[in-house]
């Protein structure tokens, strides 16, 4: 395989417009495989006994989760952190990476956002759960009522509310936005009738015309632009949870960063995790290429390390601040009962991903698979730490608890997994992954044949 | 909106409880049963005027309704006949409906005469009343179905606006699809707002007491009967020893002769306490105290009562919401003059209205709108 | 009845020749058809800048000044509750819900906008072209009415500039 | 504002129907049709049709606030004339349980008795509960209790029951037949046994308790010449010094002694006398856990250590010594500051060895202490009780001279540790007749059970000191078809059957020419009625006089008993079961151990280093004597070689909260000690306990300091105060007209509970029971930590009550996206159960934890179906009739927390509008105030200069909790101090 000095393509294989097309349409126009039956089965089984257990928890109550008088928050919301963290990798590729004209998003923009969408689902759907009064959660909407009353606008749970929701119908609006000229290319191609006219609705009459696209990229760019800092508000808000209160070891001014930094960490390691399988499967080694696999374990290894300093300046910090309660909740972290999460957290996190300086192992797909996974992990445990560890060890010694998940808990969060996962396999076989009319724009400048051109 | 959540939950009541409905006792005796179903069947043609009688008089149905009605009707209903007579002899019964010796009733029942058979046949037929119940009138024609009919003219005007395309203006299915959606949102915040609520409820009382007779007429004052208002939480609806002060006198009113008025008769020989049924009704959670309000803040009743005194039937006015409470809080002035309590607890604000610097100080301002006020 | 001329072209660059040729010989191009954003084609054309970003700014503009304001008069004005030792007016407990709906009314303008200005939304019926289009064709659509002399002026240049592909159509 | 009545008899005559907006379902006599169909049925009401909505989810969302059915509006047919709905009344009462006694005040709503509160009047009790008193109004609410009379367990009538008895008693006249009670000290009950033995001079009366005094009365009886249980006065006392007598706790009159301790070591105002407080024992008691130095002995090493201290005290007065081994430094150290606070000092001893009785006797004499610290012409009159008299009648029972036996109140079958032979006796005795509230051990065995009625549905009188007398009332008409006792005993001896004529009557002829201040009867009845309690004024200056015993044979037997290298197991009573009377009251139950904070439970407590030596930690089982086997607790501050264990659990026939909680201690005797076998087996058992972690870590949460350097600086020990004024970017909030404050002083709390459950039955706190109390799910609004400090097999420890801190920058409130909890302008934290959703962000960010979560529908509130977690069964119609109307009934998934008695509050400001006056300091008391019998909370406007709240908050020794993290509490404690030899 040549391999340009100056720059790898990013489109391999010689490819046409057409071909281009054809490649991306394939895995829609064919019959889905054993392995995609076999994925959605699973998913939505698991799905399935997610929703049994949410069931159960709204009618017998939280009592069912290992919650207890001190420990108010525990698998519930460090999902809700790790879902929403998921979800921040996709709105960053597509809005920051647009904004810095980086051509290597546009192969993965388009799955990424649709797993932002599902991830941001996922996680929504954790603080409505979570509550004791599920069925009462339309109180935290400022609607008017005949009580006179409004919301707590000081509450950081009340800025999620607006911060989740704006994210999540924003980041909707981007993805499909980008993707109605693609339902226009799927329009245009599909055979059947009922599935031209469902296209047909869903592209909302695109034409191509050259006045749309200028609209269409205007639109994308200021968006692009406006989800940017949400993309950073959204877990600086959710970040707040925690910074704003008085627990030590959350009452920490260096939230907001290090939240999004881990949340960019773990989102661009569910996209390789999600990627990694689907290029394989979906037939688009051409397009999902090892130049983009390493792009991307180049920002995991920025954002790791953004969020190893992070943890040990919150070490460092608690140790200089010295407040007593500060300095016990992180020696608490690193060796109190919950020290076996807090190893976990730092190896998964920290010191895994100093292995991508070396360039063989950025290349190196399974070993980018597997450790795309333990970061996922990794940053699951940082919120457990986060969380649990904080709150089982406050203030007052003689409200010390311990905190155990009950399989409740955990059949909620496998219940997730299954959502997000039944979502995006069903996303591959409705809608084109990697974004067809993108692709075509930067296969002329990194194309393989275009580069060869150039060099020769 | 409030009758599909009846509706569904009757559903499944229906659904999961139905082997509670063939409980019923399987009937011993065919034929007195037979007989007795016959006779019922007559008593309801005589009681509804179905049968010729021997007089042209009017049939019991044109006075005594089938059940509690919402207009009133000082005439005890047939339920409220059936309750107080049903177990009586059927000489008790002839002498009631055919020689009555009250004076309203010698008056409207004159030239009554039924014989021992239909007597019986109506006895039974009340009798029967009073075991089953009257039949279920059937609902009015509900909210649902203009709500369902106004969701299908949604559809059609959105289908023709995007895809038949057969009406040719466009603000035509425009127009519709925001007129139906409008009333349909109307619908919903009125009952989603209507619900828990109680206002004009005016259910009937096992006693058709009408505070208009007793007040306006009688000039009864209302703490005379409602003596917790000043000092308790609770106004107190009156014990019936308090109804018997008057009424151990006064044995026949003006508009129902002695059927109301022996009722409370009946409960204190009985032992059996009336059962009024609930008007002003809060929720658990809302802590309300007739003293705090009647005594210390000297509000007259009708300010959430309405005008009791004028009404035969009580009904709700207000609907009792928390904004309205708020409401009245924000409006309302407290007397810094009459009570020492506020002046000296609320000094600032005392030196204030002293100064002349505000006009005056409202519920509001001393916390009337704070939580732990009403609710803990 | 009108008469357009539609040309096809497999590549983005012979498109813009000829539309830049087009252009410079004042014949109107009444639209051009790509599958993908073709660079400076707005340019050749002359199109004007979108004013997307102003609906975009005002819109965002009302949401800050909504969302900032709704909070402040039902906490100041509408129902003040003491709460956690803040006083009622407390700026910077406001500001995050005032950058999201900020963001929230700016986007929601900005994509309506767009969707009403290009006439796209569910179940509108714009005229597809052709079925090539959204795959590797790039059209220019001239209008045909004025006489033959034009159809052949126009088709020399075309051809000169590799179009694919020429037609006549005609539009009822 | 309270008022007392005095009688409440005639309203009970019709049945009380009164239909408020809050719980109380159905009347009375709706109740008592339940209860005669056994089974518990909810009728219908608005919350089955709530239920009914619960089956499709989807729109409970819509009827979570719908309460569209139709309410019934019930008055009194005819209304009592003291009953106004909607206005607690107050009736002047006694609490007599066993040896057990408060003066107290009942608060009825409806005619329903709702809350026990003590009477400030009585010189005993002063105003204060105890736990167990607090407690026993949810007793009488026990659907367990007997309903009817019966013999051979067949429900009988009353008249029936009544023949049958009086001819099988006919028929025993020949037999020795035994009347077995605790001591009772109630003169017209003295009076009517003695009738009763009168008609029948073939019963011998013999009382039984289970803590037993008789080694004292005996003691006293050799020294003095009087059998009696001297009155200890530890106001008057600078030096107490105490060996094994748990005088806080359990021993004697735990309710006046909390009292007449904590008294003289409050440090209020500018006082700075304050006693000191010595402690021998081996066990960690709540009495050692508040004493200045605390010295762990094992059981059988006491006695030496008393003979040391005479011996000692004997040679600084120059007598002669009798012959002994050398004390200890300790000991001489000791008897000198003994004998320098002579005739200011109190020795006692919870010893049951009579010489040990006797020499501590001696040593107070020695100290002339006699008629300064320890009355004896006042003696008290519970714990009469002679051990050799029961010994003597279980022997009779067994071997068959003694033919029948009358039970009353007492179970000795379960908690005699010759229980086994006293069963056996029982099931073969040809009458025995059983007179209990419900049923246990004891009367199942029996073939009469003439039920008893609950103190609050009786008459009587008390005595528990002479010429301290109190009234007991009915404040409601007996629940069940039961009699009380005495009534029992005139009926069968064909008397008056009225008791309550029957003690008018003996205190016309008694009590009332005692005084001089009414001239007829019945006014000073009702007002002694009223007021509960009547003292006969005794000025007596009497010199007692200490007879010549033979102090050398005590001496001598003192001194000879080696002590063993065995393990020595003493069986105790713990603050809350007692001895077991109480077990189905769920409040006790799951009221947590002042000292090992575990509930529904008892264990074995070992000391930290038998622990290690035998590899043993919290929750592994042992095998107690190769029979018992049980889990054991790792008590800091229990003597080594020595194990501990709390009797009153494990109780069998039971009603279904009791049965089967706990080991059954039967067969070890709770007077002294036994020596027993300890092995481990295998085996991991789960404690229910509120406090897991014992260490305060170095932070500064309870602080202390000792006398003398409290002398030099009053805030010593508090020097933590951080200069914090104005530290947020925002004003301090300001609260112009009320401030709601409460003070804490941590000298005065002894960790006792009471104040735990006071706030339970105020406050309609739910039971969660003991798997849930496992997963820390407990519901109690205010908790007493526990922090150990030090060597563990010495350690020191202190107690702190901690409720919602009420913080004007309250944490919690901002954290609320629904706004559900907020401040109040009176500085109360206020949370809004109904506008709740249940996410527990406060919770978390409360850092006093004190937040509390319905994790499960706990109260039946709730609109879901069928997922009721009801473990004691508070949500039958009989529970309910307990709960405080004008408290909230919480749902599941809401967060609950201390309100500061907010009802209380707004009840007292509305009773100063009525009024048209400015509330007055002191007038309002919190639940936890009013019961706490060392009055160590405090209640006032922080905004009243003049107020005793705004003093105690001046003063150095004030301090708020975690004051550094700025909450502003408005709730503030004051140091602890104690009075450590420097």
């Amino acid at each position: 395989m040549y391999v340009s000095p100056i720059r790898e393509p990013l489109i391999k294989g010689n490819k046409t417009y057409s071909q281009i097309t054809k490649d991306i349409a394939a895995p829609i126009e064919g019959k889905p495989g054993k392995a995609w039956y076999m994925g959605i089965s699973l998913s939505l089984s698991a799905m399935f006994l997610g929703l049994a257990m949410m069931g159960w928890t709204i009618w017998e109550g939280i009592g069912t989760w290992g919650l207890n008088r001190t420990i108010g928050w525990g698998w519930g919301i460090t999902n809700f952190v790790w879902w929403v963290g998921i979800g921040h990798a996709g709105t960053f590729i597509s809005a920051i990476l647009l904004l810095f004209r980086q051509k290597w998003r546009t192969s993965i923009n388009r799955s990424a956002e649709a797993m932002t969408i599902f991830a941001v689902l996922c996680a929504g759907l954790f603080p409505l759960i979570h509550m004791g009064r599920p069925l009462l959660a339309f109180f935290v909407f400022p609607y008017p009522n005949t009580r006179d009353l409004w919301v707590n606008f000081n509450s950081p749970l009340l800025w999620d509310v607006f911060a989740i929701s704006t994210y999540l119908l924003v980041s909707l609006l981007f993805w499909y936005m980008g993707l109605i000229p693609d339902i226009g290319t799927m329009r245009d191609r599909v055979k059947s009738k009922a599935k031209k006219f469902i296209y047909g609705l869903l592209s909302f009459g695109w034409t191509g015309s050259v006045k749309h696209w200028q609209r269409h990229e205007k639109l994308s760019l200021i968006l692009a632009g406006l989800a940017a800092p949400l993309v950073l508000s959204v877990h600086s808000i959710v970040s707040a949870d925690f910074a704003t209160s008085i627990i030590p070891g959350w009452h920490t001014t260096i939230f907001p960063p290090y939240f999004v930094a881990g949340a960019i960490f773990s989102g661009f390691a569910m996209v390789l995790t999600l990627l990694i399988v689907t290029r394989k499967v979906l037939n688009l080694e051409n397009y999902i290429t090892l130049a983009h696999i390493e792009s991307m374990n180049k920002i995991i290894i920025a954002t790791g390390s953004i969020v190893g300093i992070a943890y040990l300046t919150e070490l460092f910090i608690s140790w200089y601040s010295g407040v007593e309660y500060e300095q016990y909740a992180f020696l608490n972290r690193a060796a109190g009962p919950y020290w076996w999460a807090y190893a976990i957290m730092m190896t998964c996190n920290v010191i895994s991903p100093q292995l991508l300086w070396f360039r063989k192992l950025r290349r190196n797909l399974v070993f980018t698979f597997i450790l795309s996974i333990f970061i996922n992990i990794g940053m699951w445990f940082e919120r457990f730490v986060i969380i649990v560890t904080s709150l089982h060890r406050d203030y007052l010694p003689s409200s010390w608890s311990m905190y155990k998940p009950t399989l409740v808990e955990v059949g909620i969060f496998v219940g997730t997994l299954g959502l997000f996962f039944t979502c995006f396999l069903l996303f591959i076989r409705a809608f084109p992954v990697i974004a067809i009319a993108e692709v075509k724009t930067v296969v002329k400048s990194s194309g393989e044949k275009e580069i060869k051109n150039e060099t020769l | 909106m409030s009758k599909l959540c009846l509706f569904i939950p009757i559903v499944f009541l229906l659904l999961t409880t139905s082997p509670s409905f063939c409980n019923n006792p399987a009937p011993q005796h065919k034929d007195t049963e037979h007989n007795f179903l016959e006779s019922t069947k007559q008593g309801e043609r005589i009681f509804k005027g179905l049968v010729l009688t021997k007089s042209n008089l009017k049939s019991c149905v044109s006075c005594h309704n089938l059940t509690y009605s919402d207009t009133l009707n000082w005439n005890p209903s047939a339920w409220d006949i059936a309750h107080s007579f049903a177990d009586k002899k059927t000489s008790d019964f002839n002498s009631v409906i055919n020689e009555p010796l009250a004076k309203v009733m010698s008056q409207v029942h004159d030239g009554y005469q039924y014989n021992e058979e239909e007597l019986n046949h109506i006895k039974n037929y009340l009798l029967s009343l009073k075991t089953h119940g009257a039949e279920e009138q059937k609902p009015v024609v509900n909210n649902l179905i203009l709500f369902l009919f106004l969701g299908l003219l949604i559809t059609i005007a959105l289908i023709d606006l995007f895809f038949t395309k057969k009406i040719k203006y466009k603000f035509i299915p425009i127009l519709i699809f925001f007129a139906a959606f409008g009333y349909q949102i109307k619908m919903l915040s009125e009952d989603a707002m209507a619900l828990g609520r109680n206002e004009n409820y005016a259910p009937d009382q096992p006693i058709k007491f009408s505070h208009k007779v007793h007040a306006t007429d009688n000039k009864i004052d209302c703490r005379y009967c409602h003596t917790g208002v000043d000092n308790s939480k609770s106004a107190v609806i009156p014990s019936a020893n308090v109804c018997l002060n008057c009424h151990s006198i006064v044995r026949e009113g003006r508009n129902s002769g002695k059927f109301e008025i022996n009722k409370i008769h009946a409960a204190v020989e009985n032992n059996k306490p009336i059962e009024w049924v609930r008007i002003h009704k809060l929720p658990d959670h809302v802590f309300f105290s007739h003293a705090q309000h009647v005594n210390v803040g000297k509000r007259e009743c009708q300010e959430c009562h309405g005008e009791v005194e004028q009404m035969h039937i009580v009904k709700q006015v207000e609907d009792l919401s928390m904004g309205w409470c708020l409401d009245c809080h924000d409006k309302t002035a407290v007397d810094f003059n009459y009570n020492n309590y506020y002046s000296n607890t609320f000094k600032e604000l005392h030196l204030k209205l002293v100064k002349e610097q505000t006009d005056s100080v409202r519920v509001t301002d001393i916390g009337g709108r704070e939580c732990a006020r009403c609710h803990y | 009845m009108r008469r357009y001329i539609s040309a096809y072209f497999t590549d983005e660059e012979d498109l813009l020749r000829a539309s830049k040729i087009l252009m410079e010989k004042e014949i109107s191009i009444l639209d051009v058809l790509t599958p993908f954003p073709v660079h400076g084609l707005d340019k050749v054309l002359g199109l004007k800048e979108s004013k997307l970003p102003t609906v975009g700014f005002i819109a965002g503009a009302i949401g800050t000044i909504f969302a900032f304001g709704f909070q402040t008069w039902a906490f100041v004005v509408d129902y003040p509750l003491f709460i956690g030792g803040k006083p009622h007016f407390a700026i910077p407990a406001f500001i995050p819900i005032t950058f999201e709906v900020t963001v929230l009314f700016a986007a929601f303008a900005m994509v309506f906008a767009f969707l009403f200005r290009s006439k796209l939304g569910l179940g509108a019926k714009n005229k597809i072209h052709d079925e090539r289009i959204t795959d590797d064709r790039f059209v220019i659509i001239i209008d045909a009415n004025e006489s033959d002399e034009h159809f052949e002026n126009v088709k020399n240049i075309l051809e000169h500039e590799d179009a694919h592909d020429i037609q006549l159509k005609e539009n009822q | 504002m309270k008022k007392y009545w005095k009688s409440q008899q005639e309203k009970n005559e019709s049945p009380e129907i009164k239909t408020v907006k809050h719980k109380p379902k159905g009347n009375l006599e709706q109740v008592l049709d339940i209860f005669e169909d056994g089974t518990v049925e909810a009728k219908s009401n608005r919350r089955d049709f709530l239920k009914l909505c619960g089956y499709s989810l989807a729109i409970t969302t819509v009827l979570s606030s719908c309460e569209n059915a139709v309410q019934k509006a019930i008055p009194y047919l005819n209304k009592p004339e003291e009953i106004t709905p909607g206005i607690a009344n107050y009736y002047a009462s006694t609490y007599i349980n066993g040896s057990d006694y408060a003066s107290i005040l009942v608060k009825t709503r409806e005619g329903r008795p709702i809350k026990i509160e003590g009477n400030n009047l009585s010189p005993i009790s002063n105003g204060a509960c105890s736990a167990r008193v607090q407690a026993s109004v949810l007793s009488l609410y026990d659907s367990s209790r007997y309903q009817h009379p019966q013999i051979k367990q067949e429900k009988v009538s009353w008249d029936e029951f009544d023949k049958s008895v009086s001819d099988a008693l006919e028929a025993q006249k020949g037999n020795q037949i035994a009347l077995l009670t605790p001591t009772i000290f109630s003169p017209s009950t003295r009076k009517a046994i003695k009738l009763f033995t009168a008609k029948y001079p073939n019963i011998k009366w013999i009382q039984y308790d289970t803590q037993s005094a008789s080694s004292i009365l005996k003691a006293h009886k050799l020294c003095f010449g009087k059998e009696i249980l001297p009155d200890y006065r530890f106001n008057k006392a600078n030096l107490i010094v105490s060996f094994d007598a748990d005088f806080l706790g359990t021993w004697i009159n735990p309710a006046e002694y909390i009292k007449t301790y904590t008294d003289t070591r409050k440090l209020s105002g500018t006082s700075n006398k304050m006693s000191r407080h010595i402690q021998f024992e081996s066990r960690m008691s709540l009495t050692g856990s508040n004493a200045d130095e605390r010295h762990t002995i094992k059981p059988s090493e006491l006695n030496l250590l008393i003979a040391q201290l005479y011996n000692e005290i004997l040679a600084l007065k120059g007598l002669k010594k009798y012959n002994a081994s050398e004390s200890s430094q300790k000991i001489k150290e000791l008897a000198n500051d003994l004998f320098k606070q002579k005739s200011r000092s109190l020795v006692v001893s919870g010893s049951h060895d009579l010489n040990a009785q006797i020499i501590i006797n001696a040593i107070n004499y020695e100290l002339e202490n006699l008629d300064k610290t320890i009355r004896l012409d006042n003696p008290l009159q519970n714990h009469q009780a002679i051990d050799e008299d029961m010994d003597q009648l279980i022997n009779d029972l067994v071997s068959g001279q003694v033919k029948g036996l009358i039970c009353y109140h007492s179970n000795p079958v379960y908690n005699h540790h010759k229980g086994d032979q006293l069963k056996k006796a029982i099931e073969k005795l040809a009458f025995s007749l059983s007179i209990h509230e419900a049923p246990n051990e004891t009367s199942s065995l029996m073939k009469f059970v003439a039920p008893d009625n609950h103190y609050l549905e009786s008459w009587n009188d008390s005595e528990i000191k002479k010429n301290s007398f109190s009234l007991m009332q009915p404040a409601i008409h007996p629940l069940f078809d039961t009699r009380q006792f005495q009534a029992s005993l005139l009926k069968w001896s064909d008397l008056e059957t009225d008791y309550h004529k029957f003690i008018m009557k003996n205190w016309e002829e008694t009590l009332f020419p005692t005084q001089t201040l009414y001239t007829s009867f019945k006014p000073y009845w009702e007002h002694t009625l009223q007021e509960g309690i009547f003292e006969i004024k005794n000025n007596s200056q009497a010199k007692s006089k200490f007879a010549q015993v033979d102090i050398q044979k005590a001496f001598d037997k003192l001194t000879q008993k080696p002590g063993t290298k065995n393990i020595e197991l003493q069986v105790y009573e713990t603050i809350a079961l007692g001895n077991g009377t109480s077990a189905n009251n769920p409040w006790l139950q799951e009221m947590p151990d002042p000292i090992s904070k575990i509930c529904w439970d008892n264990y074995l407590n070992i000391s930290p280093k038998q622990a290690k030596e035998m590899e043993l930690e919290n929750g592994n089982m042992v095998k107690l004597n190769d029979k018992l086997e049980l889990p054991v607790y790792i008590l800091p501050g229990q003597a080594y070689n020595s194990v501990s264990i709390a009797t009153g659990y494990g109780r069998e026939i039971c009603g279904k909260v009791g049965a089967e909680v706990g080991f059954n201690t039967s067969g070890f005797t709770q007077n002294g000690f036994s020596n027993v076998k300890l092995q481990k087996i295998e085996g991991q058992y789960d404690f229910a306990m509120t406090q897991t972690h014992h260490s305060m870590e170095g932070r500064a949460i309870v602080r202390e300091a000792n006398l003398d350097e409290y002398k030099k600086n009053p805030k010593a020990g508090n020097d933590h105060k951080h200069k914090y004024k104005n530290a947020g970017i925002y004003k301090e909030p300001e609260f112009p007209n009320h401030h709601w404050g409460l003070a804490i002083d941590l000298n005065a709390c002894i960790g006792c509970g009471a104040c735990t459950i006071a706030c339970q039955a105020e406050n309609n706190v739910p039971i969660v029971g003991k798997k849930e109390v496992i997963r820390a799910h407990e519901m109690s609004w205010i908790r007493i930590d526990r922090y150990f400090s030090g060597d563990e097999n010495k350690p020191g420890v202190v107690f702190q009550p901690v409720m919602c801190q009420h913080c004007d920058n309250a944490p919690c409130e901002n954290v609320c996206p629904v706004a559900a909890t907020n401040h109040s302008s009176e500085g109360l934290n206020q949370m809004i159960y109904n506008r709740c959703i249940g996410t527990r962000y406060c919770g978390n960010n409360c850092p006093y934890k004190v937040r509390r979560f319905n994790w499960y529908d706990y109260t039946q509130a709730d609109s879901i179906p069928n997922n009721l977690h009801d473990p004691a069964g508070l949500t039958s119609d009989l529970s309910r009739m307990v709960l405080n109307p004008d408290v909230t009934i919480r749902a599941k998934g809401v967060i609950e927390k201390c309100s500061m008695c907010v009802q209380r509050i707004q009840e007292g400001k509305l009773n100063a509008k009525l009024k048209g006056r400015k509330v007055k300091d002191g007038e309002i008391k919190t639940a936890c105030q009013q019961t706490c019998p060392s009055g160590a909370i405090l209640f006032g406007d922080l905004n009243d200069k003049s107020s005793e709240l705004f003093k105690v908050t001046s003063s150095g020794r004030n301090y708020h909790l975690l004051e550094e993290i700025h909450t502003l509490p408005s709730v503030s404690y004051l140091t602890k101090i104690r009075n450590k030899k420097s």
